[in-house]
């Protein structure tokens, strides 16, 4: 009986995702996707993993959602595009789908018992940073590392991006995002929510420390007002010369750096913080990597630049 | 108090669950854009302020009651504005899904 | 499960430091938007070499691995970071290659004098900044995970490099190797899923320690290799490479083919002999060996037919990576006391660095040939020989280490192949490497019997190409050249830090 | 008796599967792309399933995989921007699927 609504969600994700591979028009298959993301996160809520909910709502299913949806609408009226190869070609990719997908539920349904973990570790260690969320603390402290790299793959996909610009137009803004039928609705909408989205984007980022929540989906959110202020056309999106910009895009990793790198002088090491300060520490570097993470998002989403700067 | 409190909300999270009910058939059996979009958010409306109203008592403290409130609000917004845009692009010609 | 504890030796905070400073040039490059972009990359560059040097240095001296544990935080928590034998004479060539890459592209990649910032500059020598990171982080790093987004760093950093000139033609090699590579890290990234379901840590020492023999880790391993071998380009799976390899700029694809293709395997090698529970299954050793067989022949095949010199070479870089395949069985079959001291072993690395720079001078030489020609057309070469003469002595110096005729780096690696398979009785392989030296011979030669052909009488050189640059292209040759002088004894170098890890 | 954490563990092998076919069938560059974020989210429920199967400690599921997790989905939606911009470039310039279309004979510049 308990197992119910877990099943039904299961089932429902697996019937959004066949529709999304399966949609003949490229735009049902964005929206199908947009609900496999959305069902994803209830999924996460029901695997206890409140962080990553919140994190695949808003990147996984919202962001590249927007980013996906603009590109159909770029792409204009769209050829029927199902699939339509040779058969047995199909047969064979169904095969070798198949043996996967038998080899890694083999798997799951036989697994390791008792099933290895690195909780007590990690619960073992908290009190060193002084932090209340155990995935905040293994994002900065523990792995810190990795979020580090993952940050300069964020600034690298920018200049990937942007690297697509035609060079007459380096230097100059990407196209507007204005939305097809911007309206009033759009526009009230722009102007009403962005103070509580900002509100709730920093309440995010502070809660992270202690409870779920945290820099990405902070960050997120506050890329979201950014982004719908600019869909609205109250604000054209920046030019992508200006140092603004640039600073706001690297001073999450600087200031990632800087405390790293302090850790040789005040701790013993690279990402090592002192037990005393590594709360204000880690807070500080949050804010910085949202706000970065906020304008890097919200440009991915605006694409290369399509006007020469003024 | 907490007997009254729960018949409360029994009441209503399961009148809203009607309303959500009703406004899935009418999504579902509406001829066109325009009479859906009316049956999905007045189900939407009244069935999910039921259901913020019946969790409100259950919430354990204040704050908490805030943020159901904010959810709510926030919903009313996002509902009532995305709803406005899909009328007007359906009334401009669009697809009439 | 209490791996053995890593201790930070005394130098391990330059292994940060190698990490770090390609980033700190990347974002500075990327902030500041000074005048001119390559200047911090110059700065960066050579610093970038003593580092790695001085780690070479310090792991030669100490004779042991050294190491560092981030933050403080021991693995299977935290990450480590370990640089061995092998994993410093990698970071050496990267550096190396990287510094004579950016001597060679001062010439295209320079900022017009009247702008602030053009495009090409500034993305060439932030990526290549990036780039470097990801190489140096794929040695170091001891973590899968890590791994994972080191290999994302390189994947992101490498794909506008192909397509900087914005054509339709790159524009979709880029996007083909994109997704290629997407699909590598995802099938990666499952495997690393799966470990971590079966041991509850993803460090390769501890890793090496507890892995059983059984189904979850095969699968895992299985999915780990397979996806690595997309982003390798090992038949069938190379489609991408060529299109992608030639469309970039020649100093880009230069990186591209010595170095970005060599670290999805070097993970690889990393799973293999450091991970998978030994014996590794002799099966899929010989899976991996034909499917390099395949790759030496149908490649070599390719490439003797292509028209265009910088599609040709890319050909070639398929091929000659196919050759890194074959030492899984001989190492399997050798009665060395460790894989890493065995011909097989040392003749599979042997091949990838003198691979390395003989490639990245031979895309570099094809770059200034076209430069100064205008075309990359094989059939129309002649009269190369008489405008960029040292270019073209560097394509063919280069070559000899492709065939795998003495005296080169090549031909020794090729030579310790080839008695390990002898010796282990792997006589297909022994005949596809003798074969492939012999392909390899005909398309070298096809290019310089054109380049040294007289030029026809309406002979006209587009641009005439500083003296530096050309050095620079023969010193790369020259060096896979010295390679097959080195006696042999210092490659045990190369198993530094590799027995009894940690 | 299958656990709830086990379900999860079939729907990220379904998953993976629909991702996977989706991947390698599917003609359009835009539909690969949504199907290998298909396949990603797959791979991540994989690590959550590890994650909700190793809590232990008072922690309500292992942090390490998820803090894992949150570094792929942004890692994914870094490389669906980057394809898309080069998918919308390539419509631009004029072709629109992953066939190389023939070399233009008369094209000097070196390829």
């Amino acid at each position: 009986m308990s197992l119910l609504p877990d099943f039904a969600l299961m089932l429902l994700i697996l019937i959004a995702a066949v529709w999304t591979v399966s949609a003949r028009d490229r735009r049902d298959s964005v929206i199908g996707f947009i609900v496999v993301g959305l069902l994803l996160s209830l999924a996460w809520i029901r695997l206890n993993s409140v962080d990553v909910a919140l994190t695949e709502a808003a990147v996984g299913g919202g962001a590249t959602g927007l980013l996906l949806l603009r590109a159909c609408a770029r792409l204009g009226p769209n050829e029927t595009e199902g699939v339509s190869l040779k058969v047995s070609l199909r047969i064979l990719t169904g095969v070798l789908c198949t043996v996967v997908a038998v080899a890694l539920a083999t798997i799951v349904l036989y697994p390791i018992e008792p099933a290895p973990t690195l909780a007590p570790t990690a619960a073992a260690h908290m009190g060193e940073i002084g932090l209340g969320n155990p995935v905040t603390v293994v994002l900065l402290a523990y792995r810190a590392i990795d979020t580090l790299l993952e940050k300069v793959v964020l600034v690298l996909a920018l200049i990937g991006v942007w690297a697509l610009t035609p060079d007459p137009l380096w230097g100059g803004a990407p196209g507007s995002l204005r939305a097809q039928h911007s309206s009033g609705p759009l526009t009230f909408l722009a102007q009403v929510l962005p103070p509580v989205g900002i509100v709730i984007g920093v309440y995010l980022i502070w809660n992270g420390a202690d409870r779920p929540g945290g820099t990405f989906q902070g960050g997120t959110v506050l890329a979201a007002m950014w982004l719908l202020v600019m869909m609205a056309d109250l604000r054209e999106p920046p030019e992508i010369r200006l140092h603004t910009l640039r600073r706001l895009v690297v001073l999450g990793p600087v200031v990632f750096l800087v405390a790293g790198f302090a850790g040789f002088w005040i701790a013993n090491g690279f990402l090592s913080y002192p037990p005393d300060l590594a709360k204000p520490i880690i807070v500080l570097v949050e804010a910085a990597l949202a706000l970065s993470i906020a304008v890097i998002l919200g440009m991915l989403v605006a694409g290369p630049a399509a006007r020469a700067p003024r | 108090m907490s007997l009254m409190a729960d018949t409360l909300t029994i009441a209503a999270v399961s009148a809203g669950l009607f309303f959500f009910l009703a406004g899935t058939v009418g999504l579902l059996r509406f001829p066109d854009t325009l009479t859906r979009l009316h049956a999905l958010t007045k189900a939407d409306n009244l069935g999910f302020g039921l259901i913020v109203l019946g969790l409100l008592p259950q919430s354990p403290d204040v704050a908490s009651g805030l943020k159901l409130v904010v959810v709510w609000l926030l919903v009313q917004l996002a509902g009532a504005s995305a709803s406005q845009l899909i009328a007007q692009f359906a009334s401009k010609g669009g697809p009439s899904a | 499960m209490t791996p053995a504890a890593y201790t930070a030796t005394e130098g391990g905070a330059l292994l940060v430091v190698a990490i770090v400073l390609p980033v700190i040039g990347m974002l500075a490059i990327f902030a500041l938007g000074l005048r001119r972009a390559e200047r911090i990359a110059y700065l960066v560059l050579p610093v970038g070499l003593l580092v790695a040097l001085a780690i070479a240095a310090d792991v030669a001296r100490s004779g042991a691995a050294v190491t560092y544990v981030l933050g403080g935080w021991q693995p299977p928590l935290g990450i480590a970071l370990r640089a061995d034998g092998l994993s410093v004479t990698l970071m050496v060539l990267t550096a190396v290659v990287l510094c004579a890459v950016g001597l060679v592209a001062r010439g295209s990649f320079s900022t017009p004098p009247d702008k602030a910032e053009a495009r090409s500059p500034m993305v060439f020598w932030t990526l290549i900044l990036g780039l470097w990171c990801a190489l140096n982080t794929v040695f170091l790093s001891q973590d899968l995970f890590n791994l994972f987004v080191a290999l994302e760093l390189l994947t992101f950093s490498a794909v506008p490099l192909v397509c900087l000139d914005g054509r339709r033609e790159t524009l979709q090699a880029a996007l083909r190797y994109l997704l290629f590579a997407l699909i590598g890290s995802v099938l990666y990234l499952m495997g690393a899923a799966l470990l971590y379901g079966a041991y509850g840590t993803l460090d390769l020492a501890g890793l090496r320690l507890l892995a059983r023999n059984d189904l979850a880790t095969s699968v895992a391993l299985g999915l780990m290799i397979a996806g690595l071998m997309a982003k390798a380009a090992l038949f069938p799976l190379h489609l991408w490479l060529p299109p992608a390899h030639a469309g970039a700029p020649a100093a880009a694809s230069a990186v591209l083919s010595a170095l970005v293709v060599k670290a999805p395997f070097f993970i690889i090698l990393r799973l293999w002999f450091d991970v998978a529970p030994q014996p590794a299954n002799a099966m899929a050793a010989q899976m991996l060996a034909w499917l390099g067989i395949a790759s030496i022949l149908f490649c070599s095949v390719m490439a003797l037919r292509q028209a265009r010199l910088k599609l040709m070479i890319a050909y070639s870089t398929v091929a000659q990576l196919g050759y890194l395949f074959l030492m899984f069985p001989l190492v399997m079959a050798s009665d060395a006391p460790t894989a890493w001291e065995s011909v097989g072993w040392t003749g599979g690395v042997l091949q990838l660095v003198s691979h390395a720079l003989a490639k990245a001078s031979m895309f570099l030489a094809a770059g200034l040939i076209a430069e100064a020609l205008g075309h990359d057309r094989i059939e129309n070469l002649d009269g190369a020989m008489s405008v960029v003469p040292i270019s073209v002595a560097a394509f063919g110096l280069a070559g000899l280490s492709l065939m795998g005729l003495p005296p080169s780096g090549g031909f020794v690696a090729k030579l310790m192949l080839l008695t390990a398979a002898t010796e282990t009785a792997n006589w297909w392989i022994a005949a596809a490497i003798l074969l492939g030296g012999i392909l390899a011979a005909s398309y070298v030669f096809r290019v310089l019997n054109r380049a040294m052909a007289a030029p026809a009488s309406d002979f006209a050189c587009k641009a005439s190409i500083p003296l530096y640059r050309e050095l620079t292209v023969l010193g790369l040759a020259i060096c896979a050249v010295v390679l097959g002088f080195v006696p042999l004894q210092p490659f045990a170098f190369l198993g530094i830090g590799r027995v009894g890890l940690p | 008796m299958i656990g709830s954490t086990t379900l999860y563990g079939l729907c990220a092998t379904g998953l993976v599967a629909i991702g996977l076919y989706g991947l390698v069938l599917h003609p359009s560059p835009l539909r690969k792309v949504i199907a290998f974020n298909l396949l990603g989210s797959g791979t991540f429920i994989l690590f959550g399933v590890a994650a909700q199967r190793g809590a232990a400690a008072g922690l309500l599921a292992d942090p390490v995989p998820q803090a894992m997790v949150i570094t792929g989905i942004v890692v994914a939606f870094a490389a669906t921007a980057v394809a898309v911009a080069l998918l919308l470039r390539l419509v631009e310039s004029g072709g629109s699927t992953l066939e190389p279309s023939a070399p233009d004979p008369q094209d000097d510049r070196p390829s």
